[in-house]
């Protein structure tokens, strides 16, 4: 038996309102050092994460959605969001952040860490973990 | 392979029962726990989406939960099951894996 | 069963940290293992030894020291969300320069770490929060 | 100009899961001995606060439902509890606790202190105030 | 006689912004702050709730809150109007009270 | 004008705590008066001396100790929402039986009539919360 698991981080709030976005991801980067296989959904309010844009300056809170972008480096690049989340905000997958990784198993190939899905895939998702951490 | 999903918040104020309903997978159950017991009563706004998903998803409610918001069986939907902090425990040891919707 | 416990919201406040310790006797008592109990976000909270609550209540952190001594269960608290949020014990109150702590018995601060291997190690995770 | 402020006490979540209605009340209390002119609003999840049976044994916390029929004692008579909410729960009037005052200026007759209002008559009373207090 | 309302929540997963629309009055004036910035978002779902309240409640958002966010004005509401932190002040001073929808 | 404020939530979980400064701030420049701001719920969390947030963050309870001891702000923290959750002036520790204490200057632990009186006595009420 592998002693890899499957961890998803779901991500279902928006960011500064409130401090679980910025902890989820603290999360995350942590983890990383743990080598599971790991993924991230943003569904709901969580898509709000990823927008691009996003400038804290003065409501004094630190900006931390560059950081999304280091994931990569991390082996962190399976980000899924919720199509349907996009569109009942009025948002389509042009108003996120470009976040990619190096394919190390494609001669490092820069591809897309952001995969776009519709709510049954993002329910077919959940169902093929091991530990489903929410935020 | 089946999940455990618990919600804790009213679904009168909050989407987090929707949103869970909208991504369970036929034999999934669904626990209400908290303020998520709510989802419960019988004759509310979101009766229909209860009722909706129970034939291919079971629903619980947490007894104490239940009792403490003054829920008692005869309020509750008849498709609500429910359970004590012990059934709560074999739901999460008979299902694959527990995913909150906080 | 080994069950891993997360806690993420303060005492009091939300019901998560009640209803986690309702849920950890129980599956106790039915002879599961709960090896660790990770305190996140606000759940920090819970291990301030400083919380004097009303003679008719509850006492949240009392009795989570009692019930992880008395089984053997690891209370961890994120020294991130604790160093945020005020939560330190002697240790880290030297290493940061504060003139006081208030950290319970029972509880111990440690990295974020200690919460993916209880993910990995267990085979239940549960999540308690808001 | 009068010293008496009109106070409004907005009570929009239910009990137990978080503590707000509990602080609430505790403010209410206090707030009496300061002779103002005290409202209570309960819409929303708030309605549940005053629901009847309530049982607080198995989960270990304080059932303060009944510090709600002691507010009379305290000159606190008006809790409006608005009918859209009720009903979009499944509620209705009779699913609530009784609670009553005595009537100082009519022979201390008993009286009901809640009164059933519409969201148009919510709103009208919202509107009244001179400080809202919302929990 | 009028009432500023603010709404700190995000309105797809909390009804705390159609709650405080549905209890306004003709004059009144709503100021979304935090994550209640997202109800200005133009094409949403509770797009047509915030145009519908407009005539008759204006409707502002604080902008450092939006910028925050990612909601610069061509991603807002036409209805919506913009104030700082002074302009927030000027609302809460020039309304009779203020009622936060918490 | 006179206004009052209170702030509802704990420091970094929720932005009440920063909105709720950055509104007094700007009232303040304009020429208004804000003689209290008062501390409820999880609100008492933000009087803590011992945070300690990471370098690149702002210090909540810094910044408010800082801003009342520069404009004479009356920082009320709620006794009762304050003893459950374990926030304790020195005073308060000796009499509770407590060896420690956290309370940050410029705060001061006092009862519910001092939001009551706020109330009565400001001109607009501003409430920051979630």
């Amino acid at each position: 038996m592998s002693e890899t698991k499957k961890f998803l981080y779901v991500n279902r709030k928006a960011p500064y309102g409130t401090i679980y976005a910025l902890e989820s991801l603290e999360v995350v980067l942590i983890g990383a050092a743990f080598e599971q296989d790991v993924s991230m959904a943003f569904l709901d309010d969580g898509v709000f994460q990823l927008t691009k844009g996003q400038n804290t300056e003065a409501i004094g809170v630190k900006n931390f959605s560059p950081t999304f972008r280091a994931l990569g480096d991390y082996e962190v690049t399976k980000l899924y969001v919720e199509m349907e989340s996009l569109e009942e905000r009025g948002l389509g997958p042009d108003d996120l952040q470009e976040i990619t990784y190096e394919d190390e198993d494609d001669d490092w190939e820069e591809k897309p860490s952001i995969r776009i899905v519709s709510r049954t895939e993002m329910a077919d998702i959940m169902a093929d973990q091991d530990v489903v951490l929410s935020f | 392979m089946s999940t455990l999903h618990t919600v804790n918040k009213s679904p009168f104020g909050n989407g987090a029962l929707l949103s869970c309903i909208n991504h369970c997978k036929p034999g999934d159950a669904v626990l209400l726990i908290e303020d998520g017991v709510y989802g419960a009563l019988a004759g509310s706004v979101v009766e229909h989406a209860v009722i909706t998903c129970a034939p291919s998803v079971s629903i619980y409610v947490l007894e104490g939960d239940a009792e403490a918001r003054g829920i008692g069986p005869a309020k509750r939907l008849p498709d609500v099951q429910s359970v004590g902090y012990d059934g709560f425990v074999d739901l999460v040891a008979t299902h694959d894996r527990t995913q909150a919707w906080l | 069963m080994k069950l891993g416990v997360v806690v993420s919201e303060g005492p009091y406040t939300h019901q998560a940290a009640d209803t986690a310790y309702h849920f950890v006797k129980a599956a106790l008592d039915k002879g599961h293992e709960v090896p660790r109990v990770f305190f996140y976000h606000d759940g920090v909270n819970v291990s301030t030894r400083l919380s004097v609550p009303p003679q008719d209540e509850r006492h949240i952190q009392q009795n989570w020291t009692a019930l992880a001594q008395e089984k053997g269960i690891d209370l961890v608290v994120c020294i991130a969300a604790a160093q945020r949020r005020g939560l330190l014990d002697e240790n880290e109150a030297k290493r940061q320069g504060k003139d006081s702590n208030n950290i319970a018995e029972g509880f111990r601060i440690s990295g974020l770490g200690q919460l993916i291997e209880m993910g990995i190690q267990t085979d239940r995770l549960v999540m308690f929060g808001d």
